[in-house]
């Protein structure tokens, strides 16, 4: 493994774990919140030079396309995010929704949780993979209790328990997988080892795999969010502070799909195993139809917005699901999109909560007359979300809808049913909320724009115009995901 | 070089957006924008009418699908379509430089309204089907935002929903058929569409999907319903783009997925657009008669307008799935003439809605009346639109559809006898309609404009300023134009008709007095400028013989009304009262209409009073049960959100056990 | 030369159908009043009346706009243009093509429009009454006009009237979708013309009226006007059946006077065997009740629509 | 290998399920933490065992952790934090133990059915263990998916989390087991103060996630 690359990834977790002991040892929240930013800074800026580095792989770390796609996506978001939590933190501490103490918790999490991500991205085994998932999900759990509401730790306490019995489900996998390498690849790391794997994956025996994705299905879906499993994830944004609503929607999940791709990965390079797409697309269609007709009756407006956060984690499942050069692209697009864009609604959901002093969708009205930038970012950001041009999102759905239909158009009808269905509750919702009377204000809010604009602008250029070294570099990974 | 002067002129439109945005406290912002506007819509009309070198120039542009790029293209239907935007679009912006100083918050139209313009201008332009789709779904979102410029009103952000939940309904429709058309590679630019092969049921398949996505947006039934609510939302100068440019858009989709990227066409293919075409003008001139809301009226009335253009279309792919050149081409013309024509007298008629709206600050014409003497240019201008929207000789609405009819009369020559007997049952329809029509703007004329004043803000009502009646003039004026010349528009339009049902008609600019024959003056022709002639010389000459010879003199007094007056105007006919006979005749077949009336016991001192309610069953028996599903799925799946830990776990140990089982199996 | 003469006989055509007007409403009272056992009127009486009417003063509503004033000039210039182009006593008189039969219907439609808005005008209820009647029997009307169009048209292979009078003149045979065409235009006709059942053109202030409570306000010239317009229409209704249907002795444009006078002598006697057939119609029915006339038109239009699709049974085209 | 070798090894797994039953059939609280502590003994038994038996030492490592974590420290915490919430003599009120039996049953035949084709190649020893371990980690589900008491449905997990164990211990010579039984007991650890801390007494009155799911009330 060339040293740079070694350098790089230690640093991609490394940073963070310093940050997180440094904030940890920080009082003052305000100084906190800065060293937050920076590191998550320092951590996006040591992604972007991943791009640089060629692909390499060794018993813990490993950096191919298809990570780096996901390494620099959410080192780019936690920086974001870190950037939009400073203000929203400051805002909760003036109207005592948290004390410093709380802060400097959260902040330690916050870089813990960054750390454990990227983990999780790098991680070359299969174990380590999953420890660190588990690592983030436990950090997160704590940041969604952090309010010591009653409804915050139930939100808290429900994540913790669903989110544990899926880790524990993806472990028996993970140990199934080794037992179904370990005859081939001999005992010890090489039959945990993602390259390894691969390379052999065709000479292992299939009826394990199988009985072992069953379960990592199970396991990292219940993270993605998936119907059935996808009960944590609701409460878990709406009771959270939104910042984590934003890095849960906008990588957790991600993170948990990553895992999924990975060993989707590994049954399709053998031929003799189940092919894992109509389980990916069944489980996504379930999730995008049941996500799309609970928006309805949503009265919470991060409720709304997590619901669908599983609605488009269903669509993503369902283009890989699909395969084929096409639907991948349009699956790692959409992904990508939807992380921005959903972050970005949260962003600005975030402030308008703080501006109306409620989440309640029936007592937030005329915000684009009362809060004309959130109130029009927010317009900006469903239109995003609801697969609208010029935003990326609708370029994703053109190709998983138009190539769907070409190849089995009987599947294309579902998806463009809960398609319209998630359009039209978005819709009403936003229309309640942005357009009519405005209600009243709870109080004023230094809302920073500038993650929101940062986001939304980048959807905006995807929609019109790719660079074409980022399609060249998404079409790989699509071949990769086969 | 006309298609690159298009592009940068779109590209500065959606300049003039942001230039609006950033410009917002500037107080005359709304008037710079729509100067811009027109200069730039000018531009484009020149770019359209201007000489190709090329008989079609096209150009790439490395956005969108990067593997594709963004294709554009200009040929003669394209340049067609862009010129009729175009030409409304700048009539939109000139009317708006007066009318928009009405708008209480121009934040709301001005941002949006360059867009808008720009959307419909890319649609007609592009040339694969990701720029068609953004430029499409673009244009229903910028208008989208126009019609909730009045967001206050809780009926409006109805409608902006309705409109583009539907809209994005059709856009999937789109989306599909276009998914089939670029096959599973993904070729998705229409030079590749057009070169690959389709199956039948395919081609059937994106038939109906095309009329589905393109009719939502162009109005027809039965996905109309969200037109009427819309096209009145919006203040009258995008009304007026939405109902005389949008619709025609749409018609141009049509136009280019069936006739040109599907292929040759089947006959059977001409039925779906004749009915459905035929139903949306039955539907659309129905509810316009009993339309009260002025510009309701109108958005329906472009519901039937739709309807006439589709007819043409579906009789033009009859004729051209038979070999029959030159009957497809006279359809063909027919429905861009009249494409053409409803541009026109739809915005002037949305116009002058506009203006009697600021003028009186009335939409109701029951409350209006009277009209002619408060404001008599508006009054001029708007019955010139109703005599031309009426297809009254000798203005253009006449021409078109008398087009149609010499379509319609050479059915004959059709192999198919199913085609064969129903284009007269079409037929029917379409006269019905058109007589319909007439008596609609009767209606909409004579309770308006006519009469006495039924309310003060009638009485008092004022003339709009120099722009908006000189818009109106203008309109008018080009309306009058192409009903008396119509031979050079024919012609202007017959290179389109050969490229694409491949025949065209007989040059008409060389026939005697400036008449057309569509087929052979033997066997019909028309001269409206002749008849316009006679029509003023036999007025005249009556006028000066009565005067010579008769009496000129004339003198004041109440009205007779077999003697006796009557004081209050509210004895005067009523719209609806108006409305009555055909309610009764049609009403029951068409809409459940339910008159309830309450007459008071002799003696009694109470009014007796009439109520009548009028539901539109289309929406009564689709959409109503759609949502009534949807609502009670979502209300039974809301469990789903209430469960205990313990229960959530028991789904996932449910789907665990199930899958275990699969693989067990 | 040939245009002097063209011209002077499309000329002649246009006073021929403004004299005869009145003299055929004035023919078929008479006939009327005889079929009654009374004297009657003389046939000039008509005539009479116009002259009357047009030295006369006219009184104005005082809310009577300048639509009002301009209606009678243009409802009359259109019937009467509608008139002077169908074929009377000659075929393909020189102007005749610049307005084929749809055309016709249609400046008659355009007629219909300005009468029916003159009748709002001032603002009566009685007004209102007769123009959304009109408006309603119009919209019948037109299509099953229409329909009997298609069927001619389909038949003849044009919507030229003089080429349809010629087509049917040379080959004269017995349909039944023309026999349905021309009963369904009878209807039309009658609907078109306000007389029995539609309605009764002898009579005011009968609640069931309705040309005659559109013209209400009117007086004077404008008034004449009217009238003359109505007497006009009815003149056309009649031609129409009789060049389209009965196309016997009709001249062509470059015949010779004697044709031509034949074809006048013919046209003439049409024209009376048509008022006397109108006459005994109108003196033995009774005037039915408004809003069964939908039906009655209804009628009209299905029969037009059926003698349509006959056509294509009966006749292989 | 000697058949004692696997026979032990066996019994060991088997009687880890048998616990597995025995934890679904009892219904009181201090019982059921009794029968934890056994389970957790018999896991690290059979822990070592494998260890010995695949002389891979760390395992003796996870077999320690098992058993001062497992068997000592959470039992303890666990009694402690009944009697703090007073509800140490509670007698759960378990729906038809019959029919959960029969459940259980077929859950343990179904990952016989699952594991024994699926892992043919494995030796005989491995494919035995997973099998239980299947069986194991279903039954627990089973059981977080039966009981109402979050202290219950902690066992329920704690025994799933046992089963996992078993497996990774089975799997010969995967690294990281150690590594990942240590995770576990940082999950478990923060499940325990995670109902210690919540003071979810304190909040709710008791711990019968039934009342936690109501604190929601229809919201949502």
């Amino acid at each position: 493994m060339s040293s740079n690359l070694f350098m790089v990834s230690n640093a991609l977790i490394g940073i963070p774990a310093a940050a997180a002991i440094a904030v940890a040892l920080e009082p003052e929240y305000r100084r906190s919140a800065i060293i937050n930013v920076c590191a998550s800074g320092a951590t996006f800026l040591f992604a972007l030079v991943l791009l640089i580095v060629e692909p390499e792989s060794s018993d813990y770390l490993f950096v191919d396309d298809l990570n780096i796609v996901f390494v620099v996506l959410s080192t780019f978001i936690g920086f974001t995010t870190s950037v939009y939590s400073a203000s929203y933190i400051d805002h909760e501490i003036e109207t005592g929704r948290l004390t410093p103490a709380n802060v400097r918790f959260y902040h330690a999490m916050y870089q813990s949780l960054m750390g454990a991500m990227n983990l999780a991205l790098l991680a070359s085994n299969i174990g380590l993979m999953w420890v660190a998932v588990e690592v983030a999900t436990l950090t997160t759990v704590l940041m969604v209790g952090i309010y010591r509401t009653p409804h915050a730790l139930e939100a808290a306490w429900k994540y913790f328990i669903l989110g544990s019995v899926g880790i524990a489900l993806a472990l028996f996998g993970t140990i199934l997988i080794y037992m179904a390498a370990e005859p081939v690849l001999g005992q010890g790391y090489d039959a945990m080892v993602w390259k390894t794997l691969m390379q052999q994956a065709s000479r292992f025996d299939p009826r394990m795999l199988n009985v072992a994705f069953v379960f990592l299905m199970l396991g990292y879906g219940t993270k993605v969010g998936l119907a059935p499993m996808h009960a944590w994830l609701p409460d878990a944004h709406a009771e959270g502070p939104t910042p984590i609503s934003a890095v849960l929607s906008g990588l957790l999940l991600n993170v948990a799909l990553y895992a999924v791709l990975r060993f989707k990965m590994l049954l399709t390079a053998n031929a003799a195993a189940i092919t894992p797409g109509p389980l990916m697309i069944t489980l996504g269609l379930a999730s995008l139809i049941m996500a799309a007709f609970m928006l309805y009756r949503r009265d919470d407006i991060k409720r709304l917005f997590a619901y669908s956060s599983i609605e488009h984690m269903g669509i993503i499942a369902f283009a890989f699901g699909m395969g084929g050069p096409l639907a991948n692209f349009a699956g790692l697009l959409h992904m990508t999109m939807h992380s921005l864009t959903k972050s970005a609604i949260f962003f600005s959901v975030g402030h308008i909560a703080q501006a109306k002093g409620t989440q309640k969708i029936a007592e937030i009205r005329g915000l684009t007359q009362s809060q004309p930038a959130l109130g029009w970012t927010l317009v900006a950001g469903v239109v995003a979300i609801i697969g609208l041009p010029p935003l990326g999102i609708f370029m994703s759905e053109f190709l998983v809808v138009s190539s769907t239909f070409a190849r089995q158009p009987l599947l294309a009808i579902p998806l463009v049913f809960g398609l319209l269905l998630a359009f039209g509750a978005l819709l009403l919702r936003l229309t309640g909320m942005a357009f009519g009377e405005p209600s009243r204000d709870a109080g004023e809010v230094k809302a920073s724009m500038l993650p929101l604009y940062a986001h939304l602008s980048l959807v905006l250029l995807a929609g019109l115009y790719l660079p074409s070294h980022l399609v060249a570099w998404f079409q790989n990974v699509a071949r990769l995901l086969g | 070089m006309p298609l690159y002067l298009a592009l940068i002129c779109v590209g500065a439109l959606l300049a003039v957006s942001v230039y609006a945005i950033v410009q917002r406290r500037n107080p005359d912002i709304s008037r710079n924008v729509y100067r811009l506007c027109i200069a730039l819509c000018g531009v484009l009309f020149l770019a359209a009418v201007m000489p190709r070198g090329a008989h079609v120039v096209s150009t790439t542009l490395p956005l969108g699908l990067p593997w594709i790029g963004m294709h554009f293209r200009i040929d003669v239907l394209s340049a067609f379509f862009l010129a009729v935007v175009n030409l409304g679009g700048a009539a939109a912006s000139a009317y708006a430089i007066g009318y928009g100083a009405h708008e209480k918050d121009p934040m709301r139209v001005l941002p949006f309204y360059p867009a808008f313009l720009a959307g419909m201008n890319v649609v007609v332009l592009a040339d694969d089907a990701f720029a068609f789709l953004v430029a499409w779904e673009f244009m229903s979102l910028a208008s989208w935002a126009l019609v909730l410029t009045h967001h206050h009103e809780a009926e409006n952000r109805r409608a902006g929903f309705v409109y583009l939940l539907m809209a994005s309904f059709g856009g999937f429709a789109l989306l599909m058929a276009f998914g089939v058309l670029g096959g599973v590679g993904g070729a998705y630019d229409f030079a590749s569409i057009r070169e690959s092969t389709k199956e039948a049921w395919k081609s059937g398949l994106i038939l109906a999907l095309a009329m589905v996505g393109m009719g939502s947006k162009a109005g027809l039934a039965p996905l109309h319903i969200w037109l009427p609510l819309a096209h009145p939302a919006a203040p009258s100068h995008v009304s007026a783009l939405m109902s005389g440019v949008m619709t025609k858009v749409a018609v141009y989709g049509f136009i280019r997925v069936v006739f040109d990227l599907l292929g040759p066409p089947a006959f059977w293919w001409s039925v779906e657009p004749m009915t459905f075409g035929a139903a949306s003008a039955l539907i659309g001139v129905l509810f316009a008669t009993i339309q009260s809301d002025l510009k309701k009226l109108l958005a329906y009335s472009t519901i039937e307008n739709i309807g006439i253009i589709f007819i043409a279309l579906g009789l033009a792919l009859a004729f051209k799935a038979n070999g029959l050149a030159l009957p497809a081409a006279l359809a063909f013309t027919a429905a861009l003439f009249h494409v053409f024509n409803h541009s026109l007298f739809k915005s002037l008629l949305f116009f002058g809605a506009g203006a009697v709206l600021s003028g009186s600050g009335e939409r109701s014409i029951e409350r209006l009346g009277g009209l002619i003497h408060s404001m008599p240019k508006t009054a001029f201008l708007f019955l010139g639109g109703c005599v031309a929207i009426s297809a009254l000789p000798p203005l253009n609405g006449f021409v078109s559809e008398w087009l149609v009819f010499q379509a319609i009369l050479l059915s004959p020559s059709l192999p198919q006898w199913t085609v064969k007997l129903l284009v007269p049952a079409i037929g029917v329809a379409l006269a019905l309609s058109a007589a319909l029509g007439a008596g609609c703007y009767i209606r909409a004329y004579g309770v308006a404009f006519l009469g006495r004043p039924r309310s003060e803000a009638a009485r008092v009502a004022q003339d709009p300023d120099r722009w908006s009646l000189g818009t109106m003039a203008a309109l008018l004026a080009l309306c009058l134009l192409a009903g008396l010349l119509p031979s050079l528009l024919i012609d202007t339009i017959s290179p389109a008709a050969k490229d694409f049902v491949g025949g065209r008609m007989p040059a008409q600019a060389e026939l005697a007095w400036l008449s057309i024959a569509p087929i052979a003056q033997s066997r019909s022709s028309y001269n409206g400028l002749l008849v316009f002639v006679f029509i003023l010389f036999s007025a005249y000459s009556a006028k000066w013989v009565i005067h010579k010879f008769g009496s000129s003199r004339s003198r004041r007094a109440p009205a007779w009304d077999c003697g006796y007056i009557e004081k209050s105007p509210t004895t005067q006919y009523t719209a609806s009262s108006f409305a009555q006979p055909i309610r009764r005749t049609l009403g029951v077949i068409a809409f459940s209409v339910r008159e309830r009336l309450d007459m008071p016991a002799p003696g009694e001192m109470r009014a007796a009073r009439l109520s009548v309610d009028i539901k539109d069953r289309i929406f009564d028996y689709l959409y109503a049960p759609l949502t009534r599903a949807v609502e009670t799925c979502a209300s039974g799946l809301n469990i789903l959100g209430l469960l205990s830990i313990q229960e959530y776990l028991a789904l996932v140990f449910g789907a665990l056990v199930f899958l275990l089982v699969l693989v067990a199996i | 030369m040939t245009f002097l003469f063209d011209l002077m006989a499309q000329g002649v055509q246009m006073l021929l159908v403004l004299a005869l007007a009145p003299l055929l409403i004035g023919f078929i009272r008479k006939m009327k009043a005889r079929l009654l056992r009374r004297k009657g009127p003389p046939i000039i009486q008509p005539w009479r009346d116009l002259i009357r009417l047009l030295r006369k003063e006219v009184v104005l509503a005082e809310n009577a706009s300048w639509l009002y004033r301009s209606a009678p000039y243009l409802i009359f210039a259109m019937t009467w243009v509608a008139a002077s182009l169908a074929p009377t006593f000659a075929t393909g008189l020189m102007f005749s093509w610049s307005a084929d039969l749809i055309a016709i219907i249609a400046l008659l439609g355009s007629a219909r429009f300005f009468l029916a808005l003159a009748g709002m005008d001032i603002g009566t209820s009685f007004g209102g009454i007769g123009s959304s009647r009109e408006a309603m029997f119009g919209s019948l009307a037109e299509p099953a006009t229409i329909m009997i169009v298609f069927t001619v048209s389909y038949i003849a292979g044009t919507t030229q009237l003089s080429e349809i009078a010629a087509f049917m003149a040379a080959n004269l045979e017995l349909r039944a979708s023309v026999g349905m065409a021309l009963v369904g235009l009878l209807i039309v006709a009658i609907a078109e013309n306000g007389r029995v059942p539609v309605d009764n053109p002898a009579t005011h202030l009968e609640l069931t009226m309705v040309h005659e409570a559109m013209v209400l306000e009117y007086s004077g010239r404008y008034l004449a006007l009217i009238e003359l317009a109505s007497a006009l229409k009815l003149l056309l209704y009649i031609s129409l059946i009789a060049c389209v249907f009965f196309p016997v002795g009709l001249a062509t444009h470059d015949a010779d006077l004697h044709t031509m006078a034949i074809g006048l002598g013919a046209y003439i006697l049409k024209l009376a065997i048509g008022g006397g057939a109108l006459a005994l119609f109108e003196t033995s029915t009774a005037k039915m009740r408004v809003f069964r006339v939908p039906d009655f038109l209804g009628a009209g239009l299905m029969l037009g629509l059926l003698a349509t699709l006959l056509v294509f049974v009966t006749r292989n085209l | 290998m000697d058949l004692l070798t696997i026979d032990i090894a066996h019994v060991l797994a088997g009687a880890l399920v048998l616990t597995s039953f025995m934890l679904l059939y009892q219904d009181r609280l201090s019982g059921l933490i009794n029968i934890y502590t056994l389970h957790a003994v018999v896991l690290s038994l059979s822990v070592a065992w494998q260890a010995y038996y695949q002389d891979a030492p760390h395992l003796y490592v996870t077999a320690g952790i098992a058993v001062i974590f497992k068997a000592v420290i959470i039992p303890f915490s666990l009694r402690r934090i009944i009697e703090r919430l007073r509800i140490h003599r509670t007698v759960e009120v378990v729906g038809g133990v019959g029919v959960t039996m029969l459940i259980g049953i077929f859950l343990t035949a179904l990952s016989l059915v699952v594991m024994l084709p699926a892992t043919a190649s494995a030796d005989p020893l491995a494919r035995e263990d997973i099998a239980f371990a299947l069986a194991i980690v279903l039954l627990g589900l089973l059981m977080m998916v039966t009981r109402r008491n979050a202290v219950s449905q902690i066992i329920g997990f704690m025994s799933l989390e046992n089963g996992l164990i078993l497996a990774a211990a089975g799997a010969h010579g995967m690294p990281l087991v150690v590594e990942i039984s240590v995770a576990f007991s940082i999950l478990i650890a923060f499940i325990v103060i995670g109902i210690f801390l919540f003071r979810i007494r304190e909040r709710f009155d008791n711990v019968d996630l039934f009342e936690l799911d109501r604190v929601r009330g229809g919201r949502s």
